[in-house]
């Protein structure tokens, strides 16, 4: 099934197909999907950003398997059964843009609109490319991973105390969890 | 007793008593829709069972600043609630409470009291337009067309009344009902209109009547959750305690008129007509309290229609039976 | 309309055409359940195209996730949607089971069932109280919500907490009260008591029902606002992505906890309410009749809840493998999930909140297009969203 | 299904629902009146978390583990004198401040679950509003005093 619907390669991880597709088969793929297989349901669309470098967070376990590469991820379901898939496209990161499929699905309408704010992917073809969440005049794209979350780095860590020295990420995980 | 002097008591008189009752109405309408709703109600204000909260509130909101919008057409915006309350008022100087009880029995009472009750949609009107809101601009409007769907509809039933009474003449109109209508057993036995076939038109009423101080289910100039209050968004202070006391005021007001043109008035089978000038006032204010009750439990319990549903209600269903009403009016005359 | 007028109406329509008004609906007004701000434009109460405007109370959620560990992302989720709070949960943790490969022990299991589906009660009994209310009705407002507080109330007893419970553990529900050798003895498990006083508010609950059926649901005036006002048919329902009983009042027959059930609600006997019409008045009476039906599962649940511990064995160190998983759960409001990347560690690499509300609500423009500004509000009621789960 | 619509009486369903709210009206509303009366929580109640100085031991946990970094510790080492002449001194953590700003506690209770030592509960105590914002950063004294009004455990379902 996934090599009628055009993958470039698959997945079945908790039994759910990811497929990923070309970015310029990505609106067709979509289309055959929600008519020749019956995934009719717009569930949701975002995107992952793998970025090396990571302002927040732990970073990942492998950094060099990562490119500067967005995915944009698009569930489909079906209301019948509980047949779904997941369907992602590689967008690089100095090219951000990817067919909009608000034609196909109404719904994708806001979806697009949140990821083009949080990530700055161009969905082409997108009625109404407006900021969703964010404020006007917001700079940057919040859920990329150099964007730094303000919060956490203008407060100082509470943790800190001169019975031990500042803790690193070793020393919480030993006594951290339960 | 001079004119003057006159004049002022009876000023005082209706003032006092126009207020007492929106106050006890205000009261009467916290509580029992505190009760259908599994509440209390008001409690501390003034002790035993919150009696003092219509007062608190009244005298919170005196001491609120009194806002104009910066855009408002001012001079309007201050007048508005005067009109209201204005029209509230003036509709008790044709109300008889007993046969001599009255402040000024006009010939033509019944014409007067549409005409002047009519006139707190004006003021609405006025508060609507002047606040420089799109809600209450709305909500003016939506008044005003209540106004014009439901003035003609009060208008076919109160000249049902009029027609069965062959008088306009408040006074004589309670006069007509407290006739002898038959004698069972050598005791000459009385009815309102109510029984004597005006029920249509007593319904007709009371819906336009609900229609006309816009209380659910016509609250639509109000309509919080659509309009934000309508034209009562912009309006804080003395002049929304004007707004709110008018509305108490008109709803008692109303209630007196329906009173008075239905259930007999001051009135009552059984009273014997010597002592009306003392028991009529409180058998009027029964009546009265009746009729409060019956919107007050309305409101709490059904939602609000749609403008143009009332539009359609007013012409096609009240209308019709209005003048039907007039011909049915003119049998009864005849054969009762 | 203009094929149905006569010439000389056409001619004075042209005449007295006025310009078009701009109504901003929110983000402060009576109902719009928060901040959420419609700019409408209206040609007097007739709205001609309605553009809502979100995130006034976008908290990032999916941003905070990234710098907290899974322990701490179940106290953030159960704020997305506050009125169901247990219920968003549920999927976060059946996530994080999934990808470490843990599964919860029945009597956890049933737990979360009975307060998923008291969460679901609570949420629909919200409905039930803030729906009439926007038509106009104020009584049916304190009715639901006085039994709704016997809800919250059994909530509280089990979990401590009446909105945000943070009762999910990976591997079950909090099995004890603290970490410490004391309080370790204390354990989480449903307090005495507990059995009768569910049996004695689902009484009330479905009494509570049919008090709103004589208040709410018969009444003449809710019909004529309500019925016919905003049909959504089913093929847009689901073009939108809408789900719960927005979908299931357009007659679309899905049910995830018939179709994809992550508690076992395989082994309790419950039927998915379909209404057909689509309309306001269909969308009220399927979630009146779905608290029903979560009663009915409630009371079936607490006679078969077995026995056994309340967690499996976790590692003292979570280390969640690499992984992206899905899990949808059905939330009171709709299909609610997590897109869970991980890329090992103890947190989350991207974490992505598919929402209810925010599919649910992005319906609006095309709903309201050319409706009534009165009926604007007996629409976006009818659709049952919340703020904090729209924005996220 | 019982909802039909078919024609029925005209206004029934406003006739009924006045019946009901006439009958409400007589019925015994469920009030608590709160200041004089006052509800008792269950005694899982998050109502505010107390603290046990003398079993804390400036471990820091609860503080590291608060998703939104609101429990303030600051600690030093003590010498402790040997408990029997001519055993070794001891050091001992002791703690300095131990402050929760409650206007950033989410009552998630990660930090009483965390803490390996018995020195955090949780109190169903609730009446502890400030007009200001800055004045609910509760120090240690604050804390320990709802220490008593720390519940027994309920006890449990016989399952």
């Amino acid at each position: 099934m996934a090599s009628r619907l055009g993958a470039v390669r698959w997945v079945a991880e908790f039994g759910t197909p990811r497929i990923y597709v070309d970015r310029d088969r990505w609106v067709e793929t979509l289309r055959r999907a929600r008519d020749e297989e019956g995934l009719r349901f717009f569930s949701w669309l975002s995107a992952i950003d793998w970025a090396k470098e990571s302002a927040v967070g732990e970073g990942v376990a492998d950094p060099d398997s990562l490119e500067e590469r967005f995915e944009v991820v698009c569930r489909l379901s079906s209301v019948e059964s509980a047949d779904a898939m997941h369907f992602l496209a590689v967008v690089p990161k100095d090219d951000p843009v990817i067919d909009s499929i608000v034609p196909l699905f109404a719904g994708a309408a806001w979806h697009e609109r949140e990821a083009h704010e949080m990530f700055g992917i161009d969905f082409r073809g997108h009625p109404y490319l407006a900021k969703l969440y964010l404020p006007d005049g917001f700079e940057g794209h919040p859920l990329r991973k150099d964007f730094p979350l303000l919060s956490r780095e203008v407060k100082p860590w509470p943790g800190t105390v001169d019975v031990e020295d500042k803790p690193s990420l070793e020393n919480v995980e030993a006594g951290g969890e339960r | 007793m001079s004119f003057w002097a006159t004049l002022g008591l009876q000023v005082v008189a209706v003032l006092a008593v126009m207020l007492g009752l929106a106050l006890v109405t205000i009261y009467a309408e916290l509580k029992i829709s505190a009760h259908m709703q599994s509440r209390i109600g008001p409690y501390y204000a003034g002790g035993r069972w919150g009696w003092a909260q219509p007062l608190a509130d009244g005298l919170k909101f005196l001491q609120k600043e009194d806002l104009v919008p910066r855009l408002a057409d001012s001079t309007v915006y201050r007048l508005a609630p005067y009109v209201v309350i204005v029209a509230a008022l003036a509709v008790w100087v044709v109300i008889p409470f007993g046969p001599s009880l009255v402040v000024r029995d006009l010939d033509l009472g019944a014409f007067y009291v549409l005409a002047v009750s009519s006139l707190s949609t004006l003021g609405v009107l006025m508060a609507g337009w002047a606040s420089a809101n799109k809600y209450s601009l709305i909500g003016g409007l939506r008044a005003a067309a209540q106004l014009i769907a439901y003035e003609l509809p009060l208008l076919l039933a109160v000249l049902a009344v009029v027609v069965q009474a062959g008088t306009m003449s408040l006074s004589e109109i309670v006069a007509v009902q407290a006739e002898p209508w038959f004698v069972v057993a050598g005791v000459p036995i009385s009815a309102p209109f109510i029984v004597k076939g005006q029920i249509i038109g007593f319904t007709i009423f009371m819906i336009a009547a609900i229609a006309e101080l816009s209380r659910i289910p016509f609250d639509m100039p109000i309509a919080e959750s659509e309009l934000t209050m309508g034209y009562l968004t912009e309006y804080s202070g003395i002049r929304f305690t004007m707004f709110f006391l008018g509305e108490y005021a008109s709803m008692v007001a109303m209630s007196a008129i329906a009173a008075t043109l239905y259930l007999g008035g001051y009135a009552l089978p059984g009273v014997p007509a010597a002592t009306l000038n003392v028991v009529g006032p409180f058998v009027l204010l029964g009546k009265v309290a009746l009729l409060v009750f019956l919107m007050i439990w309305f409101r709490w319990t059904w939602p609000r229609l749609r403008e143009d549903q009332l539009q359609a209600m007013a012409w096609r269903w009240l209308i019709p039976l209005g003048l039907l009403n007039i011909v049915l009016a003119g049998i009864f005359k005849v054969v009762l | 309309m203009t094929g149905l007028m006569h010439r000389s109406e056409v001619a004075v329509s042209v005449e007295l055409q006025t310009p078009d008004m701009t109504l901003n609906i929110g983000p402060q007004h009576p109902s719009t359940h928060g901040v959420l701000r419609l700019v409408a434009k209206v040609d007097g109460e007739r709205i001609e195209e309605v553009e809502p405007v979100i995130g006034y109370m976008h908290r990032g959620y999916e941003k905070l996730a990234e710098v907290r560990t899974y322990a701490q992302i179940t106290a953030l989720v159960n704020r997305i949607d506050w009125v169901a709070g247990f219920a968003s949960e549920v999927p976060f943790i059946v996530a994080v089971e999934r990808l470490t490969g843990i599964e919860a022990p029945p009597r956890a299991q049933w737990i979360r069932l009975i307060l998923t589906e008291m969460a679901r009660i609570a949420s629909h009994l919200v409905f039930m109280s803030s729906y009439p209310l926007e038509l106009g009705a104020t009584t049916p407002l304190m009715w639901a919500l006085r039994e709704r507080e016997r809800v919250l109330d059994l909530i509280e007893s089990v979990t401590g907490g009446r909105f945000h419970p943070n009762f999910n553990r990976v591997g079950g529900v909090k099995p004890a009260a603290g970490g410490g050798s004391k309080t370790k003895k204390i354990s989480m498990d449903l307090p005495a008591g507990f059995f009768a006083q569910t049996k004695t508010a689902m009484e009330k609950v479905l009494h509570v029902c049919d008090e709103l059926d004589e208040l709410v649901t018969g009444n003449e005036f809710i019909k004529a606002r309500t019925v016919g006002i905003g049909v959504i048919p089913p093929d847009k329902a689901i073009e939108y992505g809408l789900s719960g009983p927005n979908l299931r009042a357009s007659g679309v027959d899905f049910d995830l906890r018939k179709v994809e059930p992550i508690l076992p609600y395989d082994e309790v006997d419950f039927d998915v309410v379909v209404t057909t019409s689509g309309d306001c008045y269909d969308r009220y009476v399927c979630r009146l009749e779905e608290i029903r039906q979560s009663a009915r599962i409630v009371l079936q649940a607490i006679d078969k809840i077995p026995s056994g511990p309340l967690q499996a064995k976790v590692p003292r160190v979570l280390k969640v493998p690499e992984g992206q998983v899905y899990v949808r759960h059905e939330n009171p409001k709709g299909e609610f999930g997590y897109y869970i990347v991980s890329e090992g560690g103890r947190m989350p690499y991207r974490l992505k909140i598919r929402s209810t509300s925010f599919s649910n609500l992005s319906i609006l423009p095309w709903l309201l297009e050319g409706q009534l500004v009165p009926d604007l509000v007996a629409i976006m009621g009818s659709l049952d969203f919340v703020l904090g789960d729209v924005d996220r | 299904m019982a909802y039909d619509k078919s024609i029925r009486p005209p206004f029934a369903g406003l006739w009924k629902g006045m019946w009901a709210t006439l009958k409400a009206l007589f019925r015994r509303p469920p009030t608590v009146f709160y200041p004089e009366e006052k509800e008792i929580p269950v005694p899982r109640a998050r109502g505010v978390i107390s603290l046990d100085t003398e079993a804390c031991t400036v471990c820091m946990l609860c503080a590291r583990e608060c998703p939104d970094w609101c429990i303030y510790i600051e600690g030093h080492k003590e010498e402790v004198p040997p408990s029997k002449p001519g055993g070794r001194p001891r050091t001992r953590a002791k703690l300095d401040r131990f402050d929760i700003d409650f206007a950033l506690c989410m009552y998630c209770g990660i930090c009483v679950e965390v803490c390996p030592f018995d020195a955090l509960f949780w109190s169903p105590e609730y009446e502890y509003s400030e007009y200001s914002i800055a004045d609910l950063l509760h120090p240690v004294e604050r804390l320990t005093e709802w220490l008593d009004t720390v519940p027994e455990p309920p006890a449990l379902e016989s399952s």
